[in-house]
């Protein structure tokens, strides 16, 4: 079917994905830079475009606790965050995976305080890394659309059940307009089809018990059950992914590779970087350099099999993380390593911390990440444009 | 593995199979003469351990009475009495 | 009313006792619709859902501590979107039972937010003026001079410093349809203005005085005397706020007739281990403070029902 | 003819970078520009500068246009084209010139003659000047110069056809703003493309 190709900004897509889910509920509290989607959606709701029951609570702690409950009662439940707001929900975080609640959330990635920075790195994405949720990233505005409809599918699988983020870069995609083509909203109604609760509250006549207080012996069974949960996710996303490429021709996988094949050099990044660095990549293709990118498109669970896979051979591996964590390593290093260990050889893998707090990952300064390696000038761990 | 994922509960009522009955160190007696089947006893047990059948006192939950005494303290007729278990 | 479906099995594990039960097992008699169930932490919420048991045959739901108010606007939120949709046809009441430290304190946000948005809801909070479930902390809402784990009543400071927040004068000035306070010793009053906050056109808020033997150092068998004695103190008087119009009910409607003696604060606080320190000769005058202030309050509800 | 012939054929890949204030439609020509992009095929990424400025600080606002699929997310550091809406930024604002390249030019809302501009400037990139505001003010009745600003944008470059532009105006205003003020809107586009010099 031809489809006409839009102007949007990432927020904007958030919202129109919503429009055409048509969730039952969608309860937000809305912040910079996630705010447009939450605006965008009021006016849909204003206009009669949806029948979703939206509250605009008056906290994000609220607004997750609404999501929560509404999902326990058995309604389809999106909403969307950033930054301190995320932070601000934490408690929910771990509470909406452990009951097990298969909600949707945006998160327009912000920096958390302090001091306080409205702009974009992964610190609230990252924060929130261990608590129990699927976490997907976007590289542009066409991929955070595909990705907070393709969440639902995910989410929702009978053997998932657990909440999914759909992370997408503060401002850089959020508030930048760029060229997308739309799904026609009968085929996102039938991709994600009608939603089947598990166990909802408004099933009166088989009352269920949400949120008991668990003993030392069911609280670990209880985890590992959601562990069992992340491993299904894996196949679950790739069987999603592929229905999703036979309705749209869009082909995603779990670690995306750029030229990684014949590369000797490898950087590993999530986000709108990975735009970036291909077109980096491309220049330095030219210049005679073998150098490749990926990404895991599906954070968590992390695909650890397909980043072993991709990162078998080279002789460098950066692994570029918008994330400091202080007084250690960062998270997406930590996890390519750790995933890395199967090898019978390990790369060089070298750390990158960079774009904290909106610093612009330029090209100029994104090739240094390959050609330090190349002439063995980088460090184990490097903090790429910090002004010393 | 059998658990309902997420630690919900799916069948309705069941702490009724956890008695709290050896709680107690005092239990009530009903003096039946005196009763009159006014329910107080009833409308204030916290344990809902007051067996009521078709608007008459029926007995007491033994299973799950705590012995707390509010039943003894409340009723009109003094027809309760808490006695060492 | 004994005919009526069991909400609240026993096995639950609140101690003996205990007022939470009581309230609870009343507040599910006032509506005979079918009820979702949100609960805050707490005392009620552990010891009703100790898994794999429940001693709920309602759907229930607890996520956290300062957030039933939110919690159960989401279940009424689902609800409105489901039935719009015609995929439940029931007409469900939607209820959150909380502490006071889930409602005065922690949860005071999150209940002021889901009152101002106005959902169908009725929240109750059961105030027995302390962190209980924790072990006896204080809160905003426990009593001057009363002693805690975290206000002991020391050599130097005796228990408790400040008044405690008046609660359901705050939640009345968010001008909701019926806001009310009740004691569990007047079943027929609880059930009442419950059985008019699950029927009101908007939210509802119900704040129950809940005696604690094991916080308040009293004897579990006289948790009812206990409830009669603070409204007879008017330490807890009753009343309703009906869109907008205050109203004094039951004993406390007695009192300001005259039809029923006021009795001295002094026999509630002797009345109660949490309070044994302030009989001391040194703290005479706090006593006096806590009886003015107390004196002041009924004083001002008398003459807010008058108008 | 257009002033400043694009000769990259159709392998199109332009950066612009725009100059204003805030409140003066900079953000709005952008999303203007790119819908007529899209409309014509081409990709697109357009972005202001974000931050918590408010009404009048000095603002930026960045283009990409290309032919082909734009993977370049960062700001824009060396602009084929820079746009300035307000003639009080001409000189104050250093970063206007910064990262002008051979074959970059300068569009300004300015009153004096595109040599002027230059020396204000302090460039030797070409420049081109249109007297903006007053041709707003004649023809919309307030000094927003944003859309005049694209009527010369395509006449100095054609990274979209003037017709796509109008159509786009059309449509996007249409429903929103009253005919009345969508045809003055338009008056401004075609005058400014006149008179950009």
């Amino acid at each position: 079917m031809e489809h006409k190709d839009i102007a949007i900004n990432g927020d904007s897509a958030i919202a129109m994905a919503w429009k055409q889910i048509n969730p039952d509920v969608c309860a937000a509290y809305p912040i910079t830079p996630q705010t447009i989607i939450v605006e965008r959606f009021s006016d849909y709701v204003a206009d009669g475009e949806v029948s979703t029951e939206f509250v605009c609570t008056e906290s994000e702690h609220s607004a997750l606790t609404l999501c929560i409950a509404s999902a326990a009662a058995g309604a389809r439940t999106v909403t969307a965050t950033a930054s301190v707001g995320l932070g601000y929900m934490w408690e929910m975080l771990g509470i909406a995976s452990g009951l097990r609640m298969p909600l949707t959330m945006a998160v327009s990635n912000r920096t958390l305080s302090a001091p306080i920075n409205i702009h974009c790195d992964h610190g609230d994405a990252m924060a929130s890394r261990d608590a129990g949720w699927l976490m997907i990233f976007a590289e542009n505005v066409q991929e955070a659309y595909d990705n907070a409809i393709i969440a639902l599918r995910i989410a929702e699988h009978k053997d998932v059940q657990l909440p999914m983020m759909t992370c997408l870069d503060g401002f850089i995609l959020t508030h930048a307009i760029e060229r997308m083509t739309p799904i026609d909203t009968h085929d996102v109604k039938e991709f994600v089809g009608e939603y089947k609760p598990v166990y909802p509250l408004l099933d009166l006549k088989n009352p269920v018990t949400y949120g008991v207080m668990d003993s030392p012996d069911f609280f670990y069974e209880h985890r590992y059950q959601m562990k069992m949960a992340m491993d299904a996710a894996l196949d679950v996303t790739e069987k999603v992914f592929k229905d999703f490429a036979k309705m749209t021709g869009r082909k995603y996988s779990l670690v995306e590779e750029y030229k990684c094949d014949d590369a000797d050099y490898v950087a590993v990044c999530l986000g709108s970087t990975f735009g970036t660095m291909k077109a980096t990549v491309d220049i330095l293709r030219k210049e005679g350099k073998k150098v490749g990118v990926m990404m895991p498109r599906l954070y968590r669970p992390l695909p650890s099999k397909d980043i072993a896979k991709a990162v078998k051979g080279k002789k460098g591996v950066a692994v570029m993380d918008k994330f400091m964590t202080l007084g250690g390593y960062s998270p997406l290093y930590e996890d390519v390593v750790a995933s890395a260990v199967c090898l019978d050889k390990m790369p060089e893998m070298y750390s990158y911390v960079y774009g904290l707090g909106g610093r612009d990952a330029r090209v100029d300064v994104l090739k240094t990440v390959f050609t330090d390696m190349i002439d063995k000038k980088a460090k184990k761990v490097n903090y790429l444009g910090v002004k010393l | 593995m059998s658990l309902v994922p997420g630690g919900r509960v799916i069948e309705p009522g069941s702490a009724l199979k956890f008695e709290t009955g050896d709680w107690r160190s005092f239990r009530p007696i009903l003096d039946r003469e005196a009763c009159i089947d006014c329910m107080t006893c009833w409308i204030y047990c916290p344990d809902d351990s007051v067996i009521v059948n078709d608007g008459k006192f029926c007995d007491f939950r033994m299973t799950h009475c705590k012995g707390c005494g509010i039943c003894a303290k409340v009723c009109p007729k003094k027809a309760i009495t808490m006695v060492l278990e | 009313m004994s005919k009526s479906p069991t909400r609240l099995t026993s096995g639950h594990r609140l101690c003996a006792g205990c007022g939470e039960g009581i309230i609870v097992r009343q507040v599910l008699m006032a509506t005979d619709k079918p009820v979702v169930v949100s609960n805050a932490t707490g005392c009620f919420e552990v010891s009703t859902s100790i898994y794999p048991y429940t001693a709920w045959n309602v759907p229930w739901i607890h996520t956290a501590f300062g957030n039933a108010a939110a919690t159960c606007a989401g279940t009424e939120a689902a609800y409105q979107a489901l039935k719009r949709q015609g995929k439940i046809k029931e007409d469900v009441r939607f209820v959150a039972f909380a502490g006071d430290g889930g409602t005065y304190d922690i949860g005071f946000q999150a209940l002021s937010g889901a009152l101002e948005r106005g959902h169908q809801m009725m929240y109750v909070c059961m105030n027995n003026e302390a962190y209980m479930n924790t072990g006896i902390q204080r809160s905003g809402a426990t009593a001057l001079g009363a002693s805690t784990t975290t206000s002991p009543a020391g050599s130097v400071i005796p228990g408790k410093v400040g008044y405690p927040k008046d609660l359901t004068m705050i939640v009345a000035s968010h001008n909701i349809p019926y806001v009310a306070q009740v004691s569990p010793h007047n079943w027929r009053d609880m059930i009442a203005k419950c059985g008019k906050g699950f029927e009101c056109k908007g939210p509802a808020f119900i704040n129950a005085m809940s005696p604690c033997p094991r916080g308040w150092r009293t004897d579990p068998s006289d948790t009812i005397a206990l409830a009669l004695l603070s409204v007879e103190t008017c330490v807890w008087p009753l009343y309703e706020v009906e869109n907008g119009n205050y109203r004094l009910t039951a004993e406390s409607a007695k009192i300001a007739e005259g039809k029923l003696a006021k009795r001295p604060l002094t026999d509630w606080l002797n009345a109660q281990g949490r309070f044994k320190h302030l009989m001391k000769d040194k703290w005479r005058d706090l006593i006096e403070d806590a009886q003015a202030d107390i004196d002041k309050k009924w004083e001002r509800l008398q003459k807010l029902c008058k108008l | 003819m257009p002033l400043f012939a694009i000769e990259r054929g159709l392998d199109l890949n332009m950066e612009l970078c725009w100059h204003g204030r805030g409140g003066q439609g900079v953000v709005t020509a952008n999303e203007i520009l790119a819908e007529t992009a899209i409309r014509e095929g081409k990709y697109v990424k357009a972005f202001p500068e974000f931050g918590p400025e408010r009404m009048g600080a000095p603002i930026r606002a960045f283009t990409r246009i290309s032919s082909d699929l734009i993977r370049v997310h960062s700001q824009v550091y060396e602009p084929d084209i820079v746009i300035v809406l307000d003639p009080t930024l001409v000189g104050k604002v250093k970063s206007i010139t910064a990262g002008l390249k051979k074959g970059s030019v300068v569009l300004a809302n300015y009153s004096g003659s595109s040599k002027e501009l230059s020396e204000a400037l302090g460039t030797d990139v070409k420049c081109y000047a249109v007297d903006a505001t007053k041709i707003s003010t004649e023809e919309i009745g307030k000094p927003m110069a944003n859309t005049s600003m694209l009527g010369a944008l395509v006449k100095v470059s054609p990274i979209v056809s003037f017709g796509s532009l109008e159509d786009q105006m059309t449509s996007k205003f249409t429903g929103k703003l009253p005919d009345k003020i969508i045809i003055k809107n338009l008056s401004a586009l075609k005058r400014a493309y006149a008179e950009v010099k």
